[in-house]
This record gives structure tokens, sequence and C-alpha cells, in this order.
């Protein structure tokens, strides 16, 4: 049975599964209840506070630890969390949220329609750091009304609210924590998730307990789930291997051959939609000119990335932002690697002997360089002389991140095609960058978020993304595959292609 | 100084540096490949008849980046050890000469400065100079010089009190003849040997600080970036960590032997003289 | 060495403490970017920066950012990681002992071979055994730590072998087994360099000693060989040692660094690259300060072994 | 055991022994065709010249020898043992039990970290087979043998806390300790002062009466060797140029060798000198309340060092040095005689005045070229008074070009001239220093100093470096160049004898203090200062050989 009526008004209107997920995850045979989960990681847990972290590990301890309203589910849609309904009217300027009846913090306290009024309204104060923030904008007012009711007014209509109020940051915390000294809320934990904070140590380990009162009957399965840090990635997988974790957060390409290879071991590849993308500023030349676009965009060899940089562990993109996971994705024609073209098509442009550029890369993750380094090797032949400049992340987030003219930028998957468009493309978009500013496809996504017919936004995000393979506001050379790595024995290991929900509550251990 | 080559480890130095010497003069013109260029068919290989040392992670040719990477790696020693040794014999020699409250000022900022271990120094330096191997170089060159300034001072304290000095300065000549023809000339020695060794460290530690990622940055070829960007492979080919990797122990270790040699041969107890 | 004499050394290393960390709270402040900046990362909006920043005191002129750590220094307060949002106290205190661990380890490891090793090699001085632990002396001072650390990681903990942990850390309190094989790497990494480095010195310092007249006085007194080598020639040659294993006391804070990010070892080395490459500033000082500390007593010690050694330091 | 045998036993024997050293450059000769006997109850002493080969022949006895020596088939023996046949235990056996060794330099010859009675003890323990309890008993009554006021007190000392003296002394016990057949002393007093090296030398004398021992006595200094040894060999290039008993040998030497060697030493009743100047010309050059204090620093420098404790280098000397005169200023280490020859020197810091030409200077700065041109200095050690890397003509022609003595075309000239005033060829000019021997860089160093044309020379031991030989040559070089320049001169010395051939008047200084100033004919009257005579007293003057032909007196090699 599926849980999410897919109707005319689907994006409207959620309601909670009865007992279980969807059939998305890998069930094998009938759970179990106990054991530890240790998963190893390589960057640290800098902090707890969800309203701001941004780590890669620290996003599955946000969500073990905290529940929104909504959150995202294995389809990529929303689906409840403690909201257990929501209804929003006909045209999206406003949302009502039922929370299910007897949930409790950690500590006890009942959590209501307060606290989450209280969560929202410190989102949208811009006095308190929140990286949610983002994608709530458009909302005007948060307002209890009554105990296990919320109504969202919006300023603009917006249909996908379900979908921001399912952001990683958007965790509800309690109206006392949010009333104390916020500085508390780096280091302790005070949610509604499936599992409680027992220890945090930066360092080392981070250690989550089952949390009894869980608003999910008989979940999580799990006691205790333990979050190693590894900082070196040899150290990290040589540890897998040798069976001291059971799980690897996230697996370097590099090793993935060797880890899937190796007996009583999962590893997992899932088809993601994030990628890398090339900034090219439009403002100023030589990337004003679209000639100089499209021949960058010809003298990249995509399949040849996804094979040396990737390791094969990854799709060639034709700089279509949106990956084929997305419901409103169009076909997109492939780009041939044809440096000859490239050549006349710079020479078009006013630079017959070639053109000399700067390509910045920061030095985090190393993927940046890295494909900045092949583009700069296959963009040779057509009369590109890159010159990659590699700098220390701080310096990169200073200086150049927006402001540069060439830079390498990277950025994970989002939930819906309205947040990607809206994180970097349209003109108001969050993270705007490449000073493509088109209204047009800004009208078209405007269009697309505010209206509820399915087949109008199906034609708008359509014609949005013929805009973009027109203008080539990216160079985007293929999506990455999100990498990760189990024991045969860890039961349920979910990991979602947005690598922010990882339903931790459904994991077991098929041990003895 | 023939000399120098009578001793063992003279000549190994001398045998390695020259090795070195030729893979900096003339790398770049012998190197088999483009340092640059992918080979994606032959990635993370061992030596072949094609790729003599192997291939990296982009099936670029190890040793022709070896070669490449050669200037700027051993460029960087003789740099930053150059800047770092001038800087200190410069303090070193004014404060040796100058003595009274000049020396004691200097002596006691040197030996705070000396507290700070040198790879820490270095990373603060480097770290709020922004990375980069220029900045890497002059982190190095600044870590170097209070040691530099203490051994130009002590070099220059015992010169200053040989006989011939103290004639000059007794006949009155000026301060800067005195410096300049009587002491320097004398106090070099061991400040030359001292920095031969010392490039073999100022070699480590740029190697250290580009396999953090604060020194040189891809897609040089600089030796430790090269370790740091092939330990994600070392597994599946040991080759592109351990060629970089015992290239930069034998050009430190050229220099160690060779300013060993170089020390015993400028240590009257050793020296013959007819 | 009086005691006043130390007291001036320390005097003098505290005054430079003061003027490093100005010049690091300076210059970083000069610098663009900050912690706000890396802790929202590409996920900061300008106005959360800005938020953020107010929260950590960050929009606050530098020089009174730098009072008020100095005063809270001062009142013994090291301040609140930004990076960690816990106490500086707390974040160092534990990467301090572990990496107080891992030093003490390596150091008594390196102090029990490379001694020996500098004796065997100044007696026994041009055979085939000086020859050996001079090769390795000299190859151990010319690997910097992360190639070494690389190639033992290659050849004993790779999959091939998979003889030790390739990293991580077991405290000795939890399991003394897993502590052993978890530190052999890192320390041994470490004590490759300073037993070169050491052995090298004792040799010549025993060397010089052997050649002395005093030794050739113990000798021509008709002394048995072994009485010479260990009542006269080695009390003698431990004084410098002593002096050398200070010294090098700062490679092993430095090469710590690097070690123990290569290792995943929780230490001060790891603590500070992490927040350098956050601009932690707290951290930063602090373990700046703690390192310097350290190696500061470390030589004041040394000082004081070399006088209980040496009876002409001793009452000088 | 050193019972064997009556007095007149041969106990050492040395027969056609040679030895040479293998070295880079071909094989080097250390000892030739060496025949000696050291009888019992004797001893001999081994005179020679630095290089001469004698401390080789003391390793050679010794069996301690480098692994680069060569031995012939020559013969050592003890009592009749052949020593080269013994095995390396049996040597270490014979190592000071039978054969005992005292060395030059008590200083480096004990082990710093071992206390005094530790290091005598051993011996006692190793080749007696004493407990360590019996051993240390032992060691005090050896030391108390020595007369050592404390013995106790003495064994438990270190020896940074002992005075030289007092160290030889522990040293010299330790030799004895066993009861040896022979000791060899190896320049034992050398590196003492004066009048502590006397307080030795009877020692050694009542200590050898009291044991019969045999005794090979190794120095450079004739005179010393003919107070303390029966028996002398002069020992020359390796080879023994002349021995016999010492009376006989020194009253009437058959080998121009060894009477050049005598006569070089000094004896004060040779008068070398220029003749006196007017006693009643007006002071060229004066010390008035001379006051040198080490270790005085500004506030700042206090602040920053450690205090060291200050001492007195110069306490109130004065002295006025009359134009064309030689001052001996005569004095032990440590004495300020160093001190007063930088402080006229313009080399240190100094509360008082220095008179010169009428004009005074109250501060080392205030010191002008002039002044600077006027007083010169020459150094004690050879080596390190001449710039390794100037050749000797830029060393010369510094002080021309200074002081602009002659114009620059004629520098070289003035080069030339110089080095053939000092008695060298003129083509040293294009010479490094290092090419040169120690007495022909003193000569380099001397001729620095007149090229200035100075009024006064400082002359601050400038022979103690050099051999006898040398020694003579380069004081009477000096007297001569005043003879010709008319320049007055100060002369620093610990050699009482020497300055008395060469100075006018003689002041001696003691711990900062200059005690007393006479006129040199005047050295032997009764009323000189008690430490003046006590100086005198260490300090006897050999027996001057027969024949002394005034002639030859210039002809040294």
């Amino acid at each position: 049975m599926t849980n999410f009526m897919v109707t005319r008004r689907g994006v409207m209107i959620g309601m909670a599964a009865a007992s279980t997920l969807p059939g998305l995850g890998w069930a094998q045979g009938t759970p179990k209840t106990g054991g530890t989960l240790k998963i190893s990681h390589s960057t640290r847990i800098a902090t707890l506070n969800v309203l701001t972290n941004s780590g890669p590990a620290e996003y599955p301890v946000m969500d073990m630890v905290y529940s929104g309203l909504t959150r995202i589910g294995p389809d990529n849609q929303p689906m409840a969390d403690l909201a257990e309904s929501w209804e929003g009217n006909a045209d999206a300027t406003e949302f009502t949220f039922k929370l299910r009846s007897g949930l409790t913090f950690h500590d006890g306290t009942p959590c209501t329609a307060d606290d989450v009024v209280a969560t929202y309204e410190a989102i949208l104060n811009p006095d308190i750091p929140a990286s949610a923030l983002s994608v709530l904008n458009m909302v005007d007012t948060v307002e209890a009304v009554d105990d296990t009711t919320v109504r969202f007014t919006l300023k603009t209509p917006y249909a996908d609210l379900p979908t921001s109020t399912a952001h990683t940051n958007a965790r509800i915390l309690s109206r006392a924590a949010l009333s104390g000294d916020l500085a508390a809320l780096d280091t302790q934990v005070n949610g509604t998730g499936p599992f409680r904070l027992e220890s945090y140590d930066s360092a080392r380990i981070t250690r989550l307990v089952r949390n009894e009162n869980y608003y999910m009957e008989g979940r999580p399965y799990l006691d205790a789930v333990e979050m190693h840090l590894f900082p070196d990635l040899a150290a990290e997988t040589t540890n897998f291997l040798s069976g001291d974790v059971d799980a690897m957060l996230t697996v370097q390409q590099a090793d993935y051959e060797r880890i899937s290879s190796s007996p009583g071991i999962a590893a997992k590849r899932v088809p993601s939609g994030r990628y890398v993308n090339v900034v090219m500023r439009q403002d100023q030349p030589p990337f004003d000119d679209l000639r100089v676009r499209k021949a960058l965009a010809l003298a990249v060899d995509r399949q040849l990335l996804v094979d040396i940089v990737l390791e094969g562990l990854g799709r060639p993109a034709y700089d279509n932002i949106l990956s084929p996971e997305f419901k409103y994705r169009i076909d997109t024609p492939e780009i041939p690697y044809d440096p000859e073209q490239a050549k006349a098509l710079l020479a078009e442009a006013g630079h017959p002997d070639g053109i000399k550029l700067t390509l910045v890369a920061s030095n985090r993750p190393a993927i940046r360089a890295q494909v900045a380094i092949a583009i700069k090797q296959m963009a040779l032949p057509a009369g590109f002389d890159i010159e990659v400049e590699t700098m220390p992340h701080d310096t990169y987030l200073a200086n150049v991140w927006r402001k540069g003219n060439f830079y390498m930028a990277y950025w994970g998957m989002q939930p819906t095609e309205d947040a990607t468009f809206n994180l970097l493309l349209t003109s108001n978009a969050s993270y705007e960058d490449s000073a493509w500013m088109n209204t047009e496809f800004d009208a078209l996504v405007e269009k697309g978020r505010s209206t509820t017919d399915e087949a109008e936004r199906a034609a708008a995000y359509a014609a949005a993304q013929e805009l973009i393979l027109r203008d080539t506001p990216y160079i985007i050379p293929f999506f990455e595959d999100v990498v990760t790595a189990s024991r045969d024995d860890v039961a349920d290991w979910t990991v979602h292609p947005i690598s922010r929900y990882f339903y931790m509550e459904n994991a077991w251990l098929d041990r003895a | 100084m023939p000399e120098i080559l009578r001793s063992p480890t003279g000549i190994a130095g001398a045998v390695l540096l020259s090795l070195v010497a030729v893979a900096v003069l003339a790398g770049s013109f012998v190197a088999p490949y483009d340092p640059q260029a992918f080979h994606p068919a032959t990635r993370l290989t061992g030596p072949s008849a094609a790729h003599w040392l192997g291939t990296d992670q982009f099936g670029r040719d190890l040793l022709s980046r070896l070669l490449n990477g050669a200037p700027s790696t051993i460029g960087f020693g003789l740099g930053a050890t150059l800047l770092g040794v001038g800087a200190g014999t410069v303090i070193g020699v004014i404060a040796g000469t100058a003595g009274g409250w000049v020396d004691s000022v200097i002596m006691r900022v040197l030996d705070g400065l000396l507290a700070v271990p040198e790879l820490l120094f270095t990373l603060l330096i480097v770290t709020i100079l922004g990375g980069g191997m220029g900045q890497a170089m002059l982190a190095v060159a600044l870590a170097f010089t209070p040691g530099m300034a203490r051994i130009a001072r002590s070099s220059v304290l015992s010169i200053r009190t040989r006989e011939y000095v103290l004639a000059a300065v007794a006949r009155g000549e000026p301060g800067c003849y005195i410096v300049l023809r009587e002491v320097l000339p004398n106090a070099l020695g061991p400040i030359i040997v001292e920095a031969t060794i010392r490039v073999s460290f100022a070699i480590m530690i740029g190697a250290t600080l580009g396999f953090l990622g604060l020194g040189a940055q891809p897609p040089s070829t600089e030796w430790g970036l090269m370790v740091a960007e092939g330990r994600q492979f070392m597994f599946r080919n040991p080759w592109v960590v351990a060629v970089p990797g015992v290239a930069i122990a034998l050009a430190a270790l050229g220099f160690n032997l060779f300013g060993d040699a170089l020390r015993d041969s400028l240590d009257p107890r050793r020296s013959v003289r007819g | 060495m009086t005691f006043g004499y130390l007291l001036r050394r320390l005097a003098a290393v505290l005054l430079v403490l003061f003027i490093v960390t100005f010049a690091v709270f300076a210059i970083t402040m000069i610098l663009p970017g900050n912690a706000a900046i890396m802790i929202l990362g590409e996920y900061g909006t300008p106005e959360s920066v800005a938020a953020l920043e107010r929260q950590l005191g960050l929009d606050r002129p530098w020089y009174v950012q730098y009072a008020d750590w100095v005063g809270g220094v001062l009142r013994g307060d090291l301040g609140q990681s930004l990076r960690l949002s816990l106490p500086v106290s707390e974040v160092v205190g534990q990467a301090f002992w572990n990496s107080a661990v891992l030093a003490v380890t390596a150091l008594v490891a390196v102090t029990v071979i490379a001694i020996p090793l500098g004796v065997v090699a100044a007696i026994r001085r041009g055979t085939a055994a000086d020859l050996v632990i001079g090769l390795f002396a000299y190859i151990g001072a010319s690997m910097p730590e992360f190639v070494t650390a690389t190639l033992l990681l290659v050849f004993l903990a790779g999959p091939a072998t998979g003889l030790l942990p390739a990293g991580g850390f077991v405290a000795p309190g939890e399991s003394f087994a897993g502590f052993v094989s978890h530190v052999l790497l890192p320390a041994g990494t470490l004590g490759l360099i300073l037993t070169a480095h050491i052995s090298r010195q004792v040799r010549s310092e025993m060397s010089d000693v052997l050649a002395s007249d005093y030794i050739r006085a113990a000798r021509l007194k008709g002394l048995r060989e072994r009485r010479v080598i260990r009542r006269h020639a080695l009390p003698n040659s431990l004084a410098p040692a002593v002096a050398v294993i200070s010294l090098d006391i700062g490679y092993l804070l430095g090469g710590i660094i690097v070690v123990e990010e290569i290792f995943a070892w929780p230490g001060l080395g790891r603590l500070l690259i992490y927040a350098l490459e956050n601009r932690d500033l707290p951290v930063i000082q602090a373990v700046t300060l703690l390192l310097a500390t350290v190696y500061a007593l470390s030589n004041l010690i040394a000082d004081i072994v070399i006088a209980l050694l040496d009876p002409r330091v001793r009452y000088a | 055991m050193s019972g064997a045998g009556e007095p007149g036993t041969p106990v050492l024997e040395v027969a056609s022994y040679s030895l040479s050293y293998r070295t880079p450059s071909g094989p080097l000769e250390a000892l030739k065709d060496v025949d000696l006997t050291v009888e019992r109850g004797h001893t001999l002493g081994l005179v020679g010249e630095s290089g001469s080969g004698k401390s080789s022949l003391a390793w050679s006895i010794m069996r301690y020898l480098p692994d680069n020596a060569v031995e012939n088939d020559g013969r050592l023996s003890l009592l009749g043992e052949d020593l080269r046949a013994c095995s390396p235990a049996e040597i270490l056996e014979i190592r000071g039990s039978r054969i005992a060794m005292v060395f030059q330099d008590p200083g480096t010859s004990l082990n710093p970290t071992l206390r005094l009675g530790e290091q005598l003890a051993e011996v006692l323990m190793r080749h007696q087979g004493l407990t360590q309890q019996q051993a240390w008993a032992e060691g005090e009554a050896a030391l108390a043998r020595t007369g050592i006021a404390r013995p106790a007190d003495m064994m438990r000392r270190f020896p940074h806390e002992a005075s030289g003296g007092e160290k030889q002394r522990v040293v010299i016990a330790t030799a004895f300790a066993c009861n040896p057949e022979l000791i060899v002393f190896d320049e034992p007093t050398t590196a003492l002062d004066t009048i502590t090296a006397q307080q030795i030398l009877e020692l050694f004398g009542r200590l050898r009466e009291e044991t019969g021992v045999a005794a090979l006595y190794i120095s450079h200094d004739l005179g010393l060797v003919s107070r303390v040894a029966q028996d002398v060999a002069v020992i020359n290039r390796g080879e023994i140029v002349e021995s016999g008993p010492c009376a006989e040998v020194f009253r009437a030497p058959r080998r121009p060798y060894t009477r050049a060697l005598l006569e070089a030493v000094p004896r004060p009743d040779q008068w070398l000198g220029t003749a006196p100047p007017d006693p009643a010309a007006p002071a060229l050059l004066t010390a008035e309340g001379i006051r040198v204090e080490y270790g005085a620093r500004s506030w700042l420098g206090r602040l920053l060092n450690p205090p060291a404790e200050a001492f007195l280098g110069a306490k109130d000397v004065g002295f006025a040095v009359r134009p064309g005169e030689l001052l001996g200023i005569v004095g032990e280490s440590g004495s300020g005689k160093s001190t007063m020859a930088k402080v006229l020197s313009g080399l240190q810091d100094f509360d008082g005045r220095v008179g010169f030409e009428g004009r005074g200077f109250q501060r080392r700065r205030a010191f002008d070229r002039a002044y600077r041109r006027a007083v010169q200095i020459v150094f004690q050690h050879p080596d390190a008074s001449l710039n390794p890397r100037q050749r000797i003509s830029e060393i010369l022609s510094r002080p021309l070009k200074l002081y602009d003595i002659v114009p620059p075309e004629r520098r070289a000239a003035r080069v030339g001239e110089l080095l053939e005033q000092v008695r060298l060829p003129a083509d040293f000019a294009g010479r490094y220093p290092h090419q040169l021997s120690g007495g022909e860089k003193q000569r380099v160093a001397i001729a620095r100093a007149f090229a200035a044309e100075p009024a006064v020379v400082i002359c601050d031991e400038i022979t103690a470096a050099l051999d006898v030989s040398v020694q003579a040559s380069v004081a009477r070089l000096l007297v001569d160049l005043q003879r010709e320049t008319g320049t007055a001169c100060v002369f620093i010395t610990h050699d009482l004898n020497l300055v008395r051939q060469l100075a006018h008047r003689i002041g001696v200084m003691n711990r900062g203090e200059l005690v007393d100033m006479f006129d040199t004919a005047e050295a032997d009257a009764p009323e000189r200062h008690p430490y003046t005579r006590a100086l005198l007293g260490a300090m006897p003057v050999p027996a001057a050989p027969e024949t002394t032909d005034p002639l030859k007196e210039r002809s040294l090699p």
C-alpha cells in the first residue's frame, strides 16, 4: 500500500504511514532488537547545534536525535515525522500541520505545537544563525492553533512547504532550550528522535542510545549507535575492513572496489544528484559570451571524468542541474567531447589563439581540485590554457566563493526541483553566483513552485531546464553516487541520495 | 674542496647531490612524458617499460612528475634555507659584534622563539599567511632564523676573541672592516655547514607542508604533495607514495651526508695539514 | 645554573608566547574569513554568518577580543572553542593527555634504544656495527614523518599484511593490548627519527669522551675496559645526550602533529590542524601555549637532570 | 714488587727502537733507533722541543699506540721482561701497577664526573685486590703522603672543586699508589703556575727518595730537567742526539743541537737588552690607578643575564713607560698582566687614566686613532694572531693603509722591507699564515705592530707558545727592532728569567695588583716583595755550559 496520495493534490496533503516505512529499505527477514552499531566517519562532529550544523557526519546524528515536522523519505517525497498529517490551501499560502499526540522530548517533557512555533520563530529570527532560513524565507507567521496543530502563513504561494519543513536544520527544539543559552545547543540535545545522546567526544566517539519513548512503537531496534571518527581515510578503511566498525558512512571512490570485493561486506552505491559545477560568471568576459561557455562544455570529457575521478561511481551529466532522480527532469542530450568544435567555437568568439584562464578550486574536498586538474588537461587541445589554483578552504570561502569568475563548486542533492533551482540559479537564489539572472527562468520557477497543478508544474520545469541547456549557466560534468558500506549483518542500513536522512530507527543487527 | 671527497660520507653525499642537481637542472628536459598528461588506459600501474616508475591515479607518469617536481621541491629547501640563513646570519652577526644590551635583547628574544617547536612555528606562520608555496617558504625561513642567528652569533663570538680580530680592534679599524674582512670570512664555516644540513630539514618541512595541504597545491608536482595525493591509492599501488617519498628521503640524505662531511673537513681536529 | 636563571628563562619564554599569541591573533583577524564562515560553510548566508559572528563575539574589534582572551587566560579561563562549542580547557585537556601518552611512549622507547645504539657505535667505531647504526641513523634522519608513516602503513597495516591497525586510539585503561597495537605505528614513526638523531649524537659525544685525556688516563691506570666504559665514559656522555633529548622534544612536538593526523590519534597535533583549518582561534592559541610550555618545561627538566649528572654544572 | 734489584739496576731498557705513523701522505717517522736505560732510583730526563717524538716514546712504553703506528723490531723491556711480547691482558696488569704515568694537565686527565677519591681508589681495587673500604683508606694515606692537608675531605671532592696543584697531587698519589717500578712523567708541571710547579717538583723528589722508583721525566724545559733528573737524554726529530749524566751534559754539551738548546735557555746574567733609557726623561705612556672589573654590566644586562660575580682584573695599577724603555711585567696566570695589556691597547673598559704624550684618556672609547697608532700590541698565540684568510702582504699593508704611513704605491715595497726587518724573506708576502711556522708567524705579527711605526709596543706573552730556541730568537729580534727604532716596549711574561735578560725595569703583578716594581739589576735585592722572592725561588737558573762562545749566540737553528 502506498502511503502517499499521488493525486492532483498530492503535493499538498500528507499523512503518516501506519506503522512502517515505504518498502524502499533493504529488509532482510525479521528485525532483531538490540546491539550496538558502530559507524565510522572521517569528518568531525564539530557541533550538535541543529540550527546551523552542516557536517557530513553531523547529519546522521541530527537525524537520529531530532525529528522535524516532516522528513524526506527514501522516495524523495516528504513523509510524516512529528506531524502525522498536513494540508495546504488551494493557492499554497497557508499550511496546517497536525502533530502526533503524546510526543515527548528525551527529558520527558511533552512536545507540543508551542515548541514547533518556538523552533520556527528561532529559525526566522535574523539574530539567530539558522541554515534552514534560506528555504523558509517565504513563511510569514507560524502559530499554534491548539496543542497539536500548527498553522503556517506564507508571504508568497509555495507548494513545497512540506519539503522545506523536512529541512535537516529545521528540526524541532523545545521552547525551554531555545529560551535558554543557545550555546548549550552545541553540546546538549533534547530532541524527539529515535536515539538520545549519551556521550559526545568530538575528537573520537559520539554515542547515542535508544529513546524508549520514541513515537513509533518498537523502534528503534538498536540499543545504541556509536559514531567513530577517523580523520585519515586510509585508517578509516583499514579499520572497517578489519571489523572494528560495522559501517562506513562514506566510502572513498578509490577504496570502493577493494571494499566491495571483501567478504562479509556490502558496499552500496546510491545514485544521487550530487554534483561538481564549474562556475563561470556571466556578467564579465570571457564567459559573458555563450560561445565560450559552450566551447568549454564541449571540451570536457564527462565519461572520462566519471572513470578517473569517480572511479566509475557516478553518471556523466550534461549540464542539466537536475539528476534523473528528479520527477520533472527532461531528457538531456549528451554533449560529446569534441575539442575541435570547441576550438572553432572559441575562435568564433574572438579567441582564435586560445584563451588563458585561472580556475580556482578549494582544497576541501579533494574532488574539486581533481576535477579542475582533469578539466585543465581535457580542455587543453581546445585552446583553453587553464591554470589551476588550489587554495585553502577558508581563503576560498572568504575571497572566491560567490565573488570569483571561474571556480569549482560542489553541491549535494536537494530534495526538490524548486530547492535545486532556488539554491543557485534564480536571480534571488540563496547562493546565486553565476550572474545568469534570467527573468524568464525566474518566472518559470515561480510558476512551478506556486502551482498545485502537476501538468502545469511539469511544463514550467521542463521549460526552465530547456533554458539551462540553452544557456549553459554551469558546466556540470557528472552526478556523483553516494557510496557507503556496511557489514553483511547490518540490516536496513539505508542511505538517502541527499545523505541527510538515514532512517536509523529501522536498522538492526542480524547477530545472535 | 676535494678533502670532502676523501670520506665515504662525503662521496655518498656528493653522488646523491649530483643526482639531485641533474634532476633539478635537466629534469624537465629529460622527462619522458608531460608530467600533467593523463594516460587513462594505464592508471595506477607499477614500473613498466613505458613508465619506469609507474603511474598515478590519472595515469600520469611518476618519473616525469618526479623530475618535474625536483626544482620546486629542492628549490624550496634551498630558497627557504638561504632566506633563513641570510636573515639569521645578519641578526647573529649584529648580536655577536654589538654585544652589550643589543646582544642581550636579541638573545632573549631568540631564546623565546626557539621555545616554540619548529614545525609548530612553521605551521602557525603558514596558516596565518594563508598557505601556498611562497608563504610556506617564508614560514620555514622565519622558523630557521632564530636557530641560525644563534649559530652565527656563537661563531662570530668565537672569532671575535681571536687575536687577529683583537689586533684589528686595537689598531682602531672601522667596525665594518672588522666585521666584513676579519670576522665574517672566518665565521662562515660553521654557518655554511649548518646551512647545508638545514637544507635537508627545509626539504622535509616543505614536503610535510605540502602533505598537509599547506604548502604546494595541486596540480603542482612538489614531492610532498605527490605523496599526499597518492595516499588514497597507496594500497592499490604503493609506488604512488613510495616514489616521491623515497625521493624526498634521498634528497634530504644527500644534504645530510654532504653537510656532515663538510663539517668534518672543516673540523680542525680532523684536518690534515702538511 | 641558578634558580634565578631558570626564572629569567621562563620569563623570556612567557614574553615570547605573549608576542606569538598576539601576532597570531592580529594577523588572523586581518585575514579574510573567520570561524563563522567556516562553520556555516557554503550553506551560510550573509545574514546567518553575521548572526553567528555576533553570537561568537567575532564582530567586536580584534583588540577587544584579544584583551578579552588575555584577561581570560590570566584568570585561568582559556575561553570557548569557536568550532567545537566546548570550553577550550576541556577540548585541549583531553587531547593533551592523549598526546602525552603517545609522546612519552615514543620517548621512552627511543631513550631505551637510541642510547645503547650510540654507545655501541662509538665503542665499535669503524666496525660493521658502527656502519649499520650510522646508516640507519642517516636514513632515519632523512625521512620526514609523513613518509615514514605512509610507508609503515603500506607495509605493516596494508591489506597484504594487516599486522597492525592503521590508526585510531585505545586508551591504555580500556584495553592495554589494544593500546599497544594502536600505539606501535605512531610511536614507531616518531621513534625512528628520534632514534636516528639521538643515537648519532650519543655516538659523537661518546667518541669525544673516549678520545679524552681522562679516558686515556683511566686506561693507562690499567682499568678493565668495562669499568672504563661504564664508570668513566658513560656518565660523561649521558649529560650531553640528555641535552640532545630535551632539544628533540621540540621535534617530537612537531612530529606529533603529522603523526597524529595520519594515524587518527586524538591528540593536540590533530586538534591543532583542525583548529587551524577552521580558524578556531582560542584553540590555536591554547595549543600553541601548551606545546611551547611543555617544550620549555622539558628543557628545564633536562637542565636539572644534566646538573644531576654532571657535578661541574651542579655546583657551578 | 719495586723492591726488585738494587739501585742502578736497569728498570726500563729501550734498544734500537723505531716508530712511525702511517698517514695519507706517507709514513711519518716519530722515533729513530732510540736507545735508553732508566735505572732503579734514577730519573732520566728526556728533553726535546715540540714534535721531537718525546711523547711518542711515552706511548710506546705504555703500549698505548694508535692503529696507524708501525714499530720496528727494537726492544722495550721492563726489568728484562719484553713489553712488546706481552698480551693485551698482561699489559692491563702492568699499567698502573708496575708502570704508572703522570700527565701534563691534571685538569683534563681527571674525570670531571668522578670524585677524586674514587679515581685514586679504583687503581688500588684493580691492582691490589682491595675492597672499596680498604682502597679508600689506603688512598687517603697515599694522598696524605703527597702533603695534602685534609686527605679525607679531598677524596670526596670532584676535580673542579680542587686547585691545579691539588689535582696534580692526586694524580701523583695515584701513580705511586701501587708502588710501581717505573713512572713516566709527561710534562707534569707545564700546566701549573711557577710556584705550584716548584712544589710539585719538590714532592716528586721526596717521593722518589722514599720509594726508589725509576722515573722517565719528559719535558721541553732544560732548566727544569736539570733540577729533577740525574741523567738526561736530548731528543730531536725522533733521534736521541745526546745522553748522559745531567751535570756532564749541561756542563759540556758534545752536540751542537744540545749546545744551541742550552744557550737558548734564558739566563738573567746574559743581558740582551738595549742600553738603559734616561731615567730623567718624561714618561711616554702612563697607567694611573687602572681598575678593571669583570662582570660589571648595565642594569639591563643585569636584568637579562644571570648575575655573574664581578671580580677585579686590575686594582689601582699604575706605572710609567719611558721612551725607548723595555718594561717587563711578570705574573702568573690570572695576575692581571694581560688585563693591563688590553687596557693599554684599548681592548678593555677601565676606570682610571691612561696618559700618553701629555694627553689623558679616561675611557676606552676615548682612545683616538693617533693613540692607537702609537700603541701597538703583539699577542701570545702565533696561530691565532694572523687572519687565516689574508695573505701576509694584506696583513702587513693594512696598518700602512689605515694610518696612511706610506703612499699607496710604496706599500708593497714597504711590506718587503718590514719582512726583511723581521728577518723573513720578502717573498713571504704572497703566503698565507698556515704556510708559516709558529716562529715565522710571530715575526709577521711583530712586523705588523712595527709597521705602524709606534712609540710603544705591548708584547703579551709573545714567546710563551714557542719552543725554547725560537723563543730566544724572537726575543732577540724584538730587542734588535727596539734598538733600530727606539720604540718603547711593555713585555708581559710569566718567565722571570727571560724578562731579566731584556727589561730595564720589572713590575710584578699578583691577583690584579702591581706588588713590586724595580730596576732589573736590583732583582736579587733583599727588599723585594715576598711574592717576587717566591717567584724567583721557584725559577732557579740552570747552569750554563762551560764554554759559551758569544759569537755563536745568534746561530740558532
